[in-house]
């Protein structure tokens, strides 16, 4: 049995941004056999599909899973009234997570706005053999800064309005990086058009990238194939699962133009 | 305790509760949170002669109490699902019944031959699926098509043959009587109602292929009435779905006439859906002092 | 601020929401709320030429996020409607509809006749009631019977013409192309889709009429599916109703083709529904920079 | 405006048998204008249609509302779950409550069950000149005898198996005591087999008597036609509203054979 139902009690919860909510969750099944880049399936009153949210953090021993959410809709809308004492009903862990090499290897990490939270447990893995690029709005909207200054990584914070680190794209950032240093892994979660462009440098400078990818789910575990990504490899092109085959893929195996 | 047994067209179930088509893969996902071989039965991920990519994402979308699928009968053909999936779903020791698709009554015919002497139970013919642009529900819609296509298919076919219905009709009956007047053993109903959502924002369907079809408790009160509708002019078992999601769902549907039930998108929002409603229909037949869950069926007493 | 106001067959409404037939009444118990006089227009319960009682209670089962009904066109008939209920209506300053049903063509044209040069404004054509024996659907379903009544209707009436379709058909498009040829002026959809429910303790269904009308938010993904399909086959007016409950869901049935939208279950749950969905589709129209909210209509990009 | 909509919040709220709910409200809107049997229609989270409770007190002054209701249904149940401090969105006061006479009249009133509420203000206005027979399952069901006793009523409790007051049907016990005794006025709330009875012996002793009917609701303001009830008059027989030319009927309108 590799999945789990489990009502994961909330231990915290904090608000680490405007509507952005942080919360730990007692969920000892699940966060027995999690593993990094993971994410779990949450359900939410009144509606007929859970959310998925990915894994921002677990410890097997301890029992907890962490998830980093941003209210987007109604049902994240929902999941942010939840208090400290309530229970979540998830089911995980979730999905094909990211592949670590090993940490003495140099890792770049780029992450855009609430697609940061997966990415933290990889920085984590990596510590001072991390860089880390992470974008937001601005600086009220950043998050995650302390918890990957304290994993020991090398983490630079852009944002679009300047109001906090660099102002800029991660992208941008990226390309300068790549530029002065080399690395032997790049990971990547955030918005479409940011992944596509940290892959096509990663290309460029012929690293290895994976990328997490969003797509809208039914059942999340594969069964329905509702929540497909356009990918390719040599037998040509296909629809292939986010949910059981993803969330992460090979840059190159995703068919950014689909 | 009851016996939970039941038999359609000659083939045993458990207990009846069977996964609907397309929800539920071909079976070895759920088997990852229960064995699943305690259904009653799978109808399998809608399978067509050669491998289809189907439709592009957003392939899903929320709605009040349902959802909106336009997955377009993604799926390996029908030579992969006998050598890889059947067998492996077989060994579970669960009744299989393959919900096949076709462009032409060709195809469906070539589909049922493919599936002679192969392990499957049942056939769930579907005419049905609105989310592909040939074929697909066409076939659903018109009593003489529906004929032909049974009758034809019957012709190639040594397995016993349930015609899955779509409710985008008018007179859910007329098609319920073709079918069965052209020599099919068993009818599976309802299959999705068509229809949309839209992003204001962007001003587009959120589906990518602008429509979709519509499951999920909303369409459960349209479902429980064709089933009673169909259930009363025809004497062929009827299979009775769309919207299932609780063992009193599953009992009105019995009640109304169903032999069996499929079960859906309810296996989304809760992976153990069938099995709490196996366990649910029991203690009820059993509240009841009913000899076998059998007995549920039709007994509905109208005013 | 935008212009709200919207025209239909040449009828000015002041906003596009228009309280739906048969869940308002004749307007004045909603009136106890707030002033009527704030909606574009109220279509008043199904009239028929002389007085009907219904049918027996419970005539409402609820469903998920949805209601059955089986009224059964309960009302005081054309004369009464005339002399107590349309004065005292029209006094609110208020776009009055009038929705009229019969068991044949010529009461419908005798309907018509009556309301001749009355203070109706517009006449709704209710071919689509599910829940009366003898006509009501039955005209609905087929494009030759829709053309029939409605342009017989159109040579005894002296007013714009809306003829309300019913979801429960395979081709709602060919329905709307026969009322449009043969004389409609706007159409309005959709009714309620067939259905019911079942107590499991008595195994009875939940209505008395055996099965009713299903409406609300449940349906609301079929209605807007259909409104685009009609608004894409005729160049009448499209006036989309069938589970709107928020500003959004009526945003999302104007970009999908309608001109006006009509609430009904809605006010069940909320009183203020439609004060709250034109004062949302206010704000939207002017956070778009939109001259008119008439603007939003049908600007959907398919994909 | 004779309706109005309002968040009524919860000051009080009290579990006075198993099942069983006394709720107080903050509402005072609808507080100032609440006539004797009139009731509320309760939104519940989560459902299309509203939930009927008649109203079993009001104070206008004060602005509150008391409403007694049974667990039934998920709607029902759903509202048991409110605590003191949430707020009910309620709209009221609806319907025709109960006509009342010179207070220094003779009135008996019979209650069944979960029918027992709106009958407490009908019975603190007659006071001294008040009888009430109550009716419930067993001891532990019953509810409301303390307010009767408050009030000043001569009250008769009866339990189907009695385990408190009379063993018996309220019905039996209204017969012995119109046998002996005499009344202006009789009203009655219950299960309909218990009102038909009522109204049976009312007729029998030519004593007038009103009924409070309950029919599945749409609306609850006239408008949808959802909730009839058979009705007779010397113009026929009608379908009639119950929730506004109703709650309360006089017990000879009712077309009880229907
Ligand atoms: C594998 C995966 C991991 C994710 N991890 C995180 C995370 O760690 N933190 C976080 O804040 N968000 C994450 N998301 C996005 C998150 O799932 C959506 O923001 C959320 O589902 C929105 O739900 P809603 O009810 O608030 O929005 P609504 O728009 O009301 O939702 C309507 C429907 O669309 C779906 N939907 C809407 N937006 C998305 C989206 N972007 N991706 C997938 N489904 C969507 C919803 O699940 C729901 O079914 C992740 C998504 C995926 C696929
Ligand atoms: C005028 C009036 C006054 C009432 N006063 C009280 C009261 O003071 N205390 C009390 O406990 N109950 C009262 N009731 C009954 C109460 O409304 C129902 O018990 C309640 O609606 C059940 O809702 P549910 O969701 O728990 O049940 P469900 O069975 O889940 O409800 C399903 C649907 O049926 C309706 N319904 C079910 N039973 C009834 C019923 N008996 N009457 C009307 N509608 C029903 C519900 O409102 C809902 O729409 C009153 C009913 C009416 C009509
Ligand atoms: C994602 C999805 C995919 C489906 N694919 C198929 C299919 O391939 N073949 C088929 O006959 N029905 C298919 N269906 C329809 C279901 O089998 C079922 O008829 C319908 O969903 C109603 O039942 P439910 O409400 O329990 O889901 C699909 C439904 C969903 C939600
Ligand atoms: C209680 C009730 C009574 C109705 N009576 C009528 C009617 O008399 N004539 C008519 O054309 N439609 C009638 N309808 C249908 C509505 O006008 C509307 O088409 C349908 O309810 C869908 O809209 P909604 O989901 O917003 O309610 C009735 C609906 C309800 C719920
Ligand atoms: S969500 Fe069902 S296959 Fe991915
Ligand atoms: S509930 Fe609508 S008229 Fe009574």
């Amino acid at each position: 049995m590799r999945y789990t139902q489990e009502f994961g009690k909330i231990l915290n919860k904090t608000e680490i941004a405007k509507g952005t909510f942080d919360v730990i969750l007692h969920s000892p099944e699940i966060a027995k056999i999690a593993a990094v880049g993971q994410f779990v399936n949450i359900l939410c009153d009144g509606f007929t599909l859970r959310r998925p949210i990915s894994l921002c953090g677990f410890n097997s021993e301890k029992g907890i899973l962490r998830i980093v959410f941003e209210v987007r809709g109604k049902g994240t809308e929902w999941m942010s009234r939840l208090q400290v004492g309530d229970d979540m009903d998830i089911i995980g862990p979730l999905g094909h997570g990211f592949g670590l090499l090993d940490s003495s290897k140099k890792a770049v990490i780029v992450g855009g706005g609430v697609g940061t939270p997966p990415l933290l447990p990889v920085a984590q893995f990596y510590r001072e053999n991390a860089t880390v690029i992470t974008g937001f709005r601005n600086a009220s909207a950043s998050i995650l800064q302390d918890d990957f200054a304290q994993a020991g990584t090398n983490y630079i914070l852009c944002t679009d309005d300047g109001s906090a680190g660099i102002h800029g794209l991660t992208t941008q950032a990226l390309e300068q990086y790549l530029n002065k240093n080399t690395c032997d892994i790049i990971y990547t979660c955030g918005p479409k058009v940011m992944m596509h462009g940290v892959a096509r440098l990663a290309e460029e400078h012929k690293i290895n990238c994976q990328v997490s990818m969003e797509e809208r789910m039914g059942c999340g575990v594969g069964a329905c194939l509702c929540c497909v990504c356009p990918t390719k490899d040599d037998n040509g092109n296909h629809l292939t699962r986010v949910c059981l085959n993803g969330p992460v893929f090979m840059s190159t195996e995703v068919d950014w133009d689909a | 305790m009851p016996d939970m047994s039941v038999k359609i067209c000659g083939v045993s179930f458990k207990n009846p509760v069977i996964a609907a088509s397309g929800t539920y893969g071909y079976g070895m996902d759920y088997n990852e949170f229960y064995p699943i071989s305690r259904l009653g039965g799978i109808s399998c991920k809608g399978t067509t002669l050669v491998e289809r990519a189907g439709n592009p994402a957003p392939r899903i979308a929320e709605t009040p109490c349902g959802i909106l699928n336009s997955v377009g009968l993604q799926n390996p053909g029908v030579g992969r699902f006998l050598t890889s999936y059947l067998p492996r779903l077989k060994k579970q020791n669960i009744v299989v019944i393959a919900n096949i698709a076709g462009n032409s009554v060709e195809d469906y015919c070539k589909m049922a031959e493919r599936l002679k002497e192969s392990q499957v139970d049942i056939i769930e013919l579907n005419i049905s699926c609105p989310n592909v642009k040939q074929g697909g529900v066409n076939f659903g819609i018109l009593p003489g098509s529906v004929a032909e296509v049974t009758s034809q298919v019957k012709k190639h076919s040594d397995k016993p043959l349930m015609v899955k219905l779509t409710p985008n009709v008018t007179s859910i009956g007329d098609i319920a009587k073709a079918a069965e007047g052209a020599g099919a053993d068993a009818l599976s109903l309802i299959n999705t109602l068509t229809g949309m959502r839209i992003d204001i924002k962007t001003r587009r369907p959120i589906l990518r292929n602008n429509t979709g079809g519509l499951s999920g408790s909303a369409i459960f009160p349209v479902a429980l009435r064709m089933v009673r509708e169909v259930y009363k002019c025809v004497k062929i078992p009827v299979v009775g779905m769309g919207g299932i999601s609780s063992w009193e769902d599953a009992a009105e549907m019995m009640i109304a006439g169903a032999s069996a039930v499929q079960v859906g998108t309810a296996n989304f929002r809760d992976p153990f859906a069938c099995i709490k409603i196996i366990e649910g229909l029991e203690s009820f037949a059993d509240s009841l002092g009913l000899k076998s869950i059998a007995e549920l069926t039709g007994t509905l007493n109208e005013w």
